[in-house]
């Protein structure tokens, strides 16, 4: 245990057991876990869960393989430029199985260009899984999953390359984007593809709502993997979701009543940790 | 005017201009520039790391200090090279997991902090119209993000509406100083071209 | 309208390159207001209390050099001329402690700062946010070796400075153009604390940052290329800030045009 | 082994993080730093995945001399000559440097900058008015850019001092705020679904349980 002996002064815990100014931290994490743990076990034993409303960027996901289908071209697919520790690219392994088992139960080639040698090794594996759940492991062709470069715009070129190589007729793009996404979103354009861009990188975002068919605004790309997979545990998890913004929406509520009736009440920040 | 000869500022007007020869069209001197600059890039991070992380790891944490937990930590790493090995690539599963759940604990550990304070900053006094605006705004933008509310319903369907709004305001805002800040990076390298390069002062 | 459609992307290149080089070398001199946001960012520099020290990040590249470069060096003239002591160094943008080198050498000398007891150079350190923790808890220990790799022990600054906590460091100025930056400074350093942060901003962050302004935990930011005009302007340096705002002037009005333009063949062709 | 040993291996580290940053484990307690240096090195071997991936697909487009083969000799040249470089020297060494001052970082920037003609001729070619969100959305770009250069100001006096305080500083906040409180709730959501084994991609799942 020699090298846990790291740190000289310690700060004093709070209650006893946390770190100082973490009691609320924690019991967010927790309550959202309850949250999601109970929406799951109702779930499963098979109680109702509210509907989740449509949301058009996903819905056209099957309109664009479709399209790609009818034109005999391929479905390129976008991770994002980041690693599998940003969960962007997480939420975008959730779509991935869904486009690569749509494209292989219609026959329409499934391209995946990646930028990070770790989501790329991922995404192979969950598309070899999709064509195998299908029954056409022999469609499933490992080149068509490409690690491009891990330097962003050397990546951006090869990618344009492709666009104009292998004319693909839809694009989806979901994960972490920085420049490249204008650049992208640009070139499919004007190419005539269907595009469907989301990602929650906020000033990337209004090139994929101007540029793009359909976009996935910011929380919207984590709910996807949820709601194309149709299964009513993971639509429970986004019931949760929406129970923790109805708790933050109601303390804003309370916040701003409080502040405009007594100002220099600071009651409620410091239930908040003190923020 | 002064033309520099230094040959460092030389190299990098030549690759400038080496990668602006894109604008006219593609061609044989951008794609040497493109190659030289992937090789160049993939190579320098590797050597940083090695140097910042894998050598001292292995020389003072292990070699000096005795923490030889660092040891599994350099296995653990070494096991992503198992997907090249198909019937034992299920082993490079091992260290994806372990940096998927770093990611993931460090998401829940250290993202509240940073957006309660977003919350409580968003108690504003209700005495002024840029404050019920702001109050007002939050509220319809988070309405917009609900899932499961029936949008149909005109009340909540017309809150979302104007959430929207907020919403595509925030993107036009971003958009239009995005524009603005990528013309900077080329004022950047023109600034570097005419002043550096050629010595223009004027 | 068809032919207007099908223009060559290259024309339009021509054109806004041509503008560029116009208001480069025959600048408009339009005159730049200074905004609210700028004062309050001069004003919380301004006012730290006498020999305080502060910190400054200068956390980017050559590719946001032309709008960061002027903002630091505006934000030197002004601590400087203060008196505040000066820690300077980043972690994991190398390249911005160079150019920052670059720049507080002729400035440190022109107010007679001296190495190691008024200003110190501790370089760029790997790790991002973990450096950051480790620096919190022992700064000496976390940078080891300055600028120019000797040991940093000796100097007497970093000797005043254990630790990077309020107790010892009155402002944290970051540059910031990306990740890690000024999100995780006010994470990891300046959350909870009475350490003042001010961020030097790239116009594309503004809008994601302008809510950490209205929150508070931003004490101030010089928001983009305009923002570092007006803070020229207030710390009474005109430089390469206010001289671009010409050409961006001329970009926004050629982008607007082109926006129009493309958008009035789309509506009329859909018809 | 194949796929619980990996979800087990996840819960236990994300747990650790959790845990050693909101709990106060005794006085001389710390699993942070051991943690991010275990994080650190494994991802620095890693990034060598990259290294070797690259050179794997070169060689073949070399060995196949596919189309612009030559650029992959150049592309292995440079990264194999500066890593002898690289190794000699280490990443202080003075040509080591020099190379990335003077030819990778000017490289990069300038790579960087074509975003600016890229989005030039994406508002005449691309940036349409499709829906109606996108008018609102491309409308709103319009008045901020103008706002943020002084022709703003020219035009109209209080341009800029309307878009930063209306604009930028009241309905930006807001809309911002909305969608990062929104983004911290689904990045959230995302992290304890992982954690709770419900989506397990990484690890070779299909996507959900």
């Amino acid at each position: 245990m020699m090298w846990l002996l790291a740190q000289e002064q310690a700060p004093v815990p709070t209650l006893g057991i946390f770190s100082a100014g973490s009691v609320i931290d924690f019991a967010i994490v927790l309550g959202l876990g309850v949250i999601i743990w109970v929406m799951v076990a109702r779930a499963r034993t098979g109680r109702k869960i509210p509907e989740i409303k449509k949301i058009a960027g996903l819905e056209a996901v099957d309109e664009a393989i479709g399209r790609a289908t009818e034109m005999g071209r391929p479905v390129v697919f976008i991770p994002g430029i980041l690693s599998v520790d940003n969960p962007q690219t997480l939420a975008a392994f959730g779509m991935v199985s869904h486009i690569a088992r749509q494209c292989a139960r219609y026959d329409t080639r499934f391209l995946a260009l990646n930028c990070d040698p770790l989501p790329y090794a991922v995404i192979e594996e969950i598309t070899r899984q999709a064509y195998l759940e299908e029954g056409r492991p022999d469609a499933f062709n490992p080149d068509d999953i490409r690690f491009l470069s891990a330097e962003q715009f050397a990546f951006t070129g090869a990618v344009i390359g492709i666009f104009e190589r292998e004319r693909p007729a839809a694009n989806i793009m979901i994960g972490a984007f920085y420049a490249e996404a204008m650049m992208l979103a640009e070139t499919g354009s004007f190419q005539g593809m269907i595009q469907i861009g989301g990602t929650a990188m906020t000033a990337q975002l209004p090139f994929f709502v101007a540029a793009c068919d359909y976009s996935l605004i910011g929380e919207e790309i984590y709910a996807a993997s949820a709601y194309l997979s149709k299964e009513p545990v993971m639509y429970g998890t986004v019931v949760a979701q929406d129970w923790l913004k109805i708790v933050l929406a109601l303390i804003i509520v309370v916040g701003a009543v409080l502040a405009t009736v007594s100002p220099d009440s600071t009651v409620l920040r410091d239930i908040l940790g003190g923020y | 005017m002064h033309i520099t000869s230094d040959p460092g500022i030389w190299c990098q007007a030549i690759c400038t201009l080496a990668v602006y020869t894109y604008l006219y069209k593609d061609n044989p001197i951008f794609r040497i520039a493109e190659n030289v600059f992937l090789g160049l890039a993939t190579t320098y991070w590797f050597v940083y790391s090695f140097f910042n992380y894998i050598k001292p790891a292995i020389v003072e944490w292990i070699g000096t200090n005795g923490q030889y937990h660092y040891v599994l930590a350099i296995i653990l790493g070494l096991l992503i090279f198992f997907r090249y090995v198909p019937s034992l690539s299920w082993i490079a599963r091992y260290p994806m997991s372990f940096w998927v759940g770093y990611g993931t604990g460090y998401t829940l550990a250290f993202t509240p902090a940073v957006w309660l304070n977003q919350i409580t900053a968003s108690f504003v006094a209700l005495n002024s119209l840029q404050n019920i605006l702001i109050f007002v705004g939050i509220l319809c933008t988070l309405v917009y993000f609900f899932f499961t509310l029936a949008k149909e319903n005109p009340v909540v369907g017309g809150i979302a509406e104007v959430g929207k709004w907020y919403i595509m305001i925030a993107l036009g805002s971003a958009f239009g100083n995005t524009v603005l800040y990528r013309w900077n990076l080329f004022l950047g390298r023109a600034n570097m071209l005419i002043t550096q390069w050629l010595g223009y002062t004027g | 309208m068809e032919r207007l459609m099908k223009i060559d992307r290259r024309l339009l290149y021509l054109i806004s390159v041509a503008l560029v080089a116009v208001t480069i070398f025959m600048p408009l001199g339009l005159p730049v207001k200074v905004s609210p946001l700028a004062v309050q960012t001069y004003d919380a520099i301004q006012n730290l209390p006498d020999n305080s020290v502060v910190l400054i990040a200068p956390m980017y590249d050559p590719g946001a050099a032309g709008e960061l470069n002027p903002m630091l060096k505006a934000m030197l003239y002004q601590c400087m001329e203060r008196g505040y002591k000066i820690i300077l160094g980043n972690t994991n943008w190398t390249l911005g402690v160079a150019i920052a080198h670059d720049m507080i050498t002729p400035i440190a000398a022109e107010f007679n700062y001296v190495y190691g007891t008024d200003y110190i150079e501790f370089g760029s350190k790997p790790g991002g946010s973990v450096w950051m923790q480790s620096a919190q808890t022992d700064l000496a220990g976390a940078a080891i070796v300055d600028f120019n790799n000797d040991p940093i022990g000796q100097f007497p600054l970093i000797q005043a400075v254990p630790r990077l906590t309020q107790e010892y460091i009155a402002a944290v100025l970051v540059l910031d153009c990306g990740t890690p930056g000024a999100v995780e400074w006010l994470q990891i350093i300046t959350q909870g604390t009475s350490i003042k942060l001010i961020v030097g901003e790239i116009q594309m962050s503004v809008p994601d940052s302008m809510t950490y302004v209205q929150s508070g935990q931003y004490n101030g930011m010089i928001a983009g290329s305009r923002g570092g005009a007006e803070y020229e302007q207030l710390v009474g340096r005109p430089g390469a800030a206010l001289k671009s705002q010409d050409t961006m002037s001329v970009i926004a009005l050629m982008v607007a045009l082109f926006i129009v333009l493309g958008n009035i063949g789309y509506v009329t062709r859909k018809r | 082994m194949r796929k619980e040993g990996p979800m087990i291996l996840t819960v236990i580290s994300s747990l650790v993080v959790v845990f050693s940053t909101y709990f106060f484990l005794g006085q001389k307690w710390n699993l942070m730093e051991p943690l991010n240096n275990w994080f650190q090195i494994s991802y620095a071997i890693a990034l060598a995945l990259g290294f070797v991936n690259l050179t794997v697909i070169h060689v073949k487009y070399i060995q196949r001399k596919r189309e612009g083969w030559f650029y992959s000799i150049v592309l292995l040249l440079c990264m194999y000559a500066y890593l002898v470089l690289g190794m000699i020297q280490t990443q202080n060494g003075l040509q080591f440097d020099w190379i990335y001052v003077n030819a990778m970082s000017p490289l990069s920037a300038t790579m960087f900058s074509l975003v600016a003609f890229f989005i030039t001729s994406a508002a005449y070619r691309a940036f349409r008015i499709r829906t109606k969100e996108a008018t609102i959305l491309l409308v709103c770009a319009l008045f901020v850019m103008l706002g943020r250069a002084p022709i703003g100001d020219a035009i109209w006096g209080n341009w800029s001092a309307f878009v930063s305080k209306w604009v930028m500083g009241t309905l930006n906040v807001a809309g911002m705020r909305g969608i990062n409180l929104g983004i911290a709730v689904g990045g959230f959501a995302t992290a304890l679904r992982i954690m709770l084994g419900l989506e397990r991609a990484h690890i070779g799942g299909s996507g959900t349980q």
